[in-house]
């Protein structure tokens, strides 16, 4: 008799914890305001990242198509993937003097893993991250970037 | 029992042996010929009871291959760091410790994989990550021209 | 395997071999298992590694301390806050630097979070593994809300690299603190529906209870940690028995199961959540003011020496092995990866179970593959 | 359609409402069959009429399939806290015509050492016993393709076929994990049908016939599954769960089993042969619900409350075809809310909920149905 009572009572207890969990899902089949998907593509208008989202490294350019980078190299040395490589040029200044400055700061976005050493250890803070994520492009030289803009200057008042 | 202690212990289990106190753990240096016995007495006396090898670690010495053994009693919560050397890169032969404590048996995989140093009485040697026609990767004197760039 | 006509065999011999991967839904990554079955039984499984072997060791041994951080990144990438702050306080270990308490905090609350997604994600795919779908899209759904958090504070969602050696990259965001109480109050809410789902569930029961038995020695001789240990009464808790970071200042329970089958590897980790929220409610009101870093030098040289740092992750004990021959450059880094241990004992605890419970406890066991080959 | 559906229908008379004649679609089969027979010899009609049949049952095949389709992708979309599919058209109402015309133009991949005729042969057996036994399903009075005696007992028949396709492409595909998921699945449907059959029995001696129609017009006072006491309802709850296994659905799943066996017997299929598979999944789940819709709740028979007429006369006012639709997709509702909810579970509690628990409940709950018949003492 213990038997099967035992035995009805497994089914009546089986049968009562499936329902707690149809309860779950049927709760929400039934609240359709819960539901978090984002429509991507279609929200891209208004899609807003964080300001502090790595999505790619950029150099920050004024008005007056001026950067901040020295060309100093400390970049290129922290980063741990050979992302970045500068190439250097010496100008000759307004007061007559040779000075290093930088010719192309190259920067391989196809390499990158966003570790941010460059940003956080750039001396004249001339690199930051830019928020832009849709990265896809049909031709891998297309990843390799040239970070400051052809013409620009260096910006006054920084060494 | 604390640093001192634990060393005058395992002076008393082996002879010929190493005793450093590091900043961290207790550093004991064996002869390859002493490791199993050394090894399977810490495992067994009932004062060091060292059940949990919570790290085997391959080291390429330049002259030497070496093994380290990081060992942890569960039950006193002591540590004491094995270390032992191999000067034949040729052929490093050691003595396997996989009967004593079960998670060797991959670690020791591993360590041949990578350095190349093989194990003596091993259940099953055979390569883990790599296949055979690679060569022991994290050898100093390993070179990769073509994966390995260096700038 | 060579060819050999099996029925020719006597019957004790007879094998059928699947290879469950590298591609199969439930080895989470390219984890190949060589199975040998009988039936449905499994007799054998014989775990094939390496598919992803990136040699992170090697590549450590020729770049920075701080560069190193973003490889571990890579090796456990569910908890990858966690795996930053091994290196990281290795490193602030051997240059014997003194770490703030704000810095300390905030690493411990991190890392929680961290412990809390990671679960979150492993209870999604555990669901999965047993085939009830929808635990999948709940797990990533609350999932999301920690990862806005990182997103918010360190700027990658799932690969932070929110630590440096002395302290960290950034202070955290204003938002942090009010968000990260929101979603204490939101899952606290959540959590009790996950059970009702599937811990409660009958056919859940059947499933797991039971299954993949580990006993305390086989867990303490084949180095099994984390959860996974626990669940089998092997107190293994790192925060517990060496305290790092700020774990020496809150009051958590270790989770300690003795049945040591699934079902318990299941509780400890609900469980785990539990405590991860409690200990992050202690101090999510109680960041102490001061430096988000402490200045290092620009290069770091660690002290000739050896220096081993183990840390809780989400799986189990991390071990960071440096020998530093006091160059700028490691000499040698070897990373004690939890799920490579944990593998170890698949075959042990899997064998003459059916193919089915195979696929349950390599979920409970919780792999992470990138982490086992490095 | 077939002349003998008009045996079982009686002939609207005057005093009949208006709505109840244009509900009634046995005078319009009636007048189809009656002009074709004045148009041409018998054999040229019979020969037409199966046609239009055919036709007509093929057309609302691949509705419901791709109906079914769309729906489970909302239900669980729905349960998961996600919207499904919504490109394709508004709501995403075309998105499982856009993957039928996908899988109609991808490669057949041929396999290699599979069994190639046995392989190409599966798909269409896993079909055609789904395109089977909808012929013998009622959707309202009169459209009824075929009427048979024991519809019962040839609908369970039919449908339990699909399980040769099953293992046949689980056998020829030359996959291991195929091989395992086929013959998990004939251990399954082979057990399950036990019980399929024997929560029908139930209602079979409830109703005294074995005929669909006559099962439904049974109802036409109360659905069996209230006439019938407890014991038709746990039969009903017996039917869900047996039906769910034996097409093959979530929690019973085992021979998909996606995370087991990555996609059991159909791994090696694609194609359009794959979309056999698909297809025919969903058809059978149509078939079980519209059996269990037809059997305990009265098919398409209006929701009739005691002496309410006011009530009764507005609920016969909704056409039959639409209670019959409804009442369907009320069980197929709850079959994808089974699925969605529950793991899976593993062979051999598979096999234990059968012998165990189903089919000693299902054996006492037939004796007592018969019990009440004989006393009397249902409605």
């Amino acid at each position: 008799m213990r038997s099967i009572i035992n035995y009805l009572k497994e089914i009546i207890l089986g049968v009562w914890s499936l329902l707690k969990g149809m309860k779950v899902t049927g709760s929400y089949f039934f609240r359709p305001g819960t539901i978090v998907t984002q429509k991507y593509p279609s929200n891209r208008k208004d899609l807003v990242m964080f300001e502090r989202f790595k999505g790619e490294v950029v150099m920050p350019h004024n008005e007056k198509n001026e950067h901040k980078c020295t060309g100093c190299g400390i970049c290129e040395l922290n980063c741990p993937n050979g992302t970045i490589e500068i190439i250097s040029k010496s100008i000759i200044t307004e007061d007559g003097k040779k000075k290093r400055a930088i010719d192309k700061h190259i920067y391989r976005l196809g390499m990158c893993t966003f570790c941010g050493l460059c940003v956080k250890t750039c001396p004249s803070n001339a690199l930051a991250f830019d928020q832009k994520f849709e990265h896809a492009v049909f031709n891998r030289a297309l990843l390799i970037k040239t970070l400051n803009k052809p013409g620009s200057q260096l910006m006054k008042g920084v060494e | 029992m604390d640093k001192s202690q634990l060393g005058e212990f395992i002076k008393s289990l082996a002879n010929d042996l190493e005793i450093k106190e590091g900043k961290q753990y207790l550093e004991v240096t064996v002869l390859p010929s002493m490791l199993y016995q050394l090894a399977r007495q810490l495992r067994e006396k009932e004062e060091s009871q060292f059940d949990f090898l919570f790290c085997l670690t391959g080291v390429d010495y330049g002259a030497d291959l070496g093994v380290i053994y990081h060992l942890r009693s569960t039950v006193f919560d002591h540590v004491v760091v094995l270390k032992t050397r191999t000067s034949d890169r040729e052929n490093p032969l050691l003595d396997s410790v996989a009967d004593i404590w079960r998670t060797a048996d991959f670690h020791e995989r591993e360590v041949y994989d990578l350095l190349g140093i093989k194990f003596k009485n091993h259940p099953d040697l055979r390569r883990l990550f790599l296949d055979n026609s690679w060569g022991f990767p994290l050898r100093k004197d390993y070179v990769d021209e073509i994966n390995i760039v260096t700038k | 395997m060579e060819e050999k006509d099996i029925t020719s065999l006597p019957d004790e011999q007879q094998e059928y071999f699947i290879n469950m991967g590298p591609q199969h839904p439930s080895t989470h990554g390219v984890l190949r298992l060589l199975v040998s079955l009988k039936g449905e039984m499994v007799k054998n499984i014989e775990p094939h590694v390496g598919y992803i072997h990136s040699g992170i060791e090697k590549m450590c041994e020729s770049i920075t301390y701080p560069q190193i951080i973003h490889l571990t990144d890579r090796m456990d990438y569910i908890s990858a806050h966690i795996n930053n702050e091994a290196v990281c306080l290795n490193v602030e270990k051997a240059l014997e630097v003194e770490i703030p308490d704000r810095i300390k905090v905030i690493r411990t609350i991190m890392s929680e979070l961290t412990r809390i997604q990671s679960h979150q994600l492993w209870w999604a795919c555990f669901g999965m593994d047993l085939g009830g779908l929808t635990c999948f899209f709940y797990g990533l759904r609350d999932r999301e809300k920690i990862l806005d958090i990182f997103e918010e504070t360190c700027g990658g969602r799932m690969i932070v690299s929110y630590n440096c050696p002395g302290g960290l990259m950034y202070d955290i965001h204003p938002n942090f603190q009010k968000r990260v109480k929101d979603f204490i109050k939101y899952f606290r809410k959540i959590l009790p529906e996950y059970d009702q789902l599937l811990t409660g569930n009958v056919i859940f029961h059947e499933r797991s209870k039971g299954i993949g038995r580990l006993t305390k020695e086989d867990a303490i001789s084949f180095g099994v940690t984390g959860p996974t240990g626990r669940a089998s009464g092997f107190s293994c808790d790192v925060r517990k028995h060496e305290p790092y970071s700020a774990y020496d200042r809150v009051q958590f329970k270790e989770i300690l199961l003795t049945e040591g089958d699934t079902f318990s590897r299941y509780v400890a980790r609900i469980e785990e959540m539990w405590e991860s929220m409690n200990i992050i409610e202690q101090l999510i009101d109680n960041i102490p003011e001061g430096p988000f870093a402490v200045k290092m030098k620009p290069i770091i040289k660690l002290p000739e020496g050896e220096y081993y740092q183990r840390v809780e992750t989400a799986r189990g004990e991390l071990g960071v092995f440096v020998i530093s021959d006091g160059n700028k450059n490691p000499y040698r880094v070897k990373f004690r990866s939890p799920n490579f241990s944990n593998l170890s004992v698949l075959n042990h605890i899997a064998k003459g179970f059916k193919i089915a419970d195979l696929v349950a406890i390599g979920g409970s066991l919780d792999l992470i593959i990138p982490d086992i080959d490095r | 359609m077939l002349p003998d559906t008009a045996t079982i229908t009686s002939s609207p008379s005057l005093s009949v409402p208006w709505w109840k004649v244009v509900y009634d679609f046995s005078a319009l089969t009636e007048w189809i069959d009656k002009s074709l027979h004045n148009a041409m010899s018998p054999f040229w009609t019979t020969i037409t009429e199966l046609l239009i049949i055919g036709v007509l049952i093929l057309l609302f095949y691949a509705l419901v399939g791709l109906f079914l389709v769309y729906a489970e992708r909302k239900v669980c979309a729905f349960m998961q806290n996600r919207l499904g599919p919504n490109r394709v058209g508004p709501f995403g109402i075309f998105q499982t015509i856009a993957d039928l015309f996908k899988l109609l133009f991808k490669e057949l991949i041929p396999i290699k050492n599979a069994d190639g005729f046995l392989f190409n042969l599966a798909p269409f057996i896993v079909i055609i016993a789904s395109f089977m036994a909808i012929a013998a399903i009622p959707f309202a009075r009169g459209l009824h393709a075929i009427d048979l005696n024991i519809g019962v007992l040839y609908v369970i028949a039919v449908s339990a076929m699909g399980v040769i396709g099953v293992l046949l492409a689980g056998w020829s595909s030359n996959n291991k994990y195929s091989l395992i998921g086929a013959m998990r699945s004939g251990a399954q449907i082979v057990s399950y049908e036990l019980s399929v059959g024997l929560a029908l029995i139930t209602i079979v001696v409830l109703a005294g016939s074995m005929q669909l129609s006559v099962i439904v017009e049974a109802q036409r006072d109360g659905w069996f599954i209230f006439k019938g006491h407890i014991p038709a309802f746990i039969a009903f709850i017996i039917f869900l769960v047996s039906s769910t296994a034996e097409t093959n659905r979530g929690p019973f799943d085992l021979a998909e089993a996606e995370s087991e066996l990555t996609a059991g017997y159909h791994t090696e299929y694609s194609g359009i042969k794959f979309a056999f598979f698909f297809l025919a999944e969903y058809i059978n789940m149509f078939i079980v619900a519209s059996i269990a819709a037809t059997v305990f709740l009265g098919g398409w028979m209006p929701f009739h409350v005691g002496h309410w007429e006011g009530f009764n006369h507005i609920m016969d006012f909704i056409p039959p075809f639409i209670w019959y639709i409804g009442k369907t997709f009320f069980v197929i509702f709850i079959m994808m809310w089974f699925k969605w909810t529950f793991p899976r579970l593993r062979i051999d509690q598979l096999l234990t909920l059968e012998w165990k628990y189903l089919l000693p409940i299902n054996l006492v709950n037939v004796l007592i149905m018969a019990f009440i018949v004989l006393m009397g003492w249902h409605f």
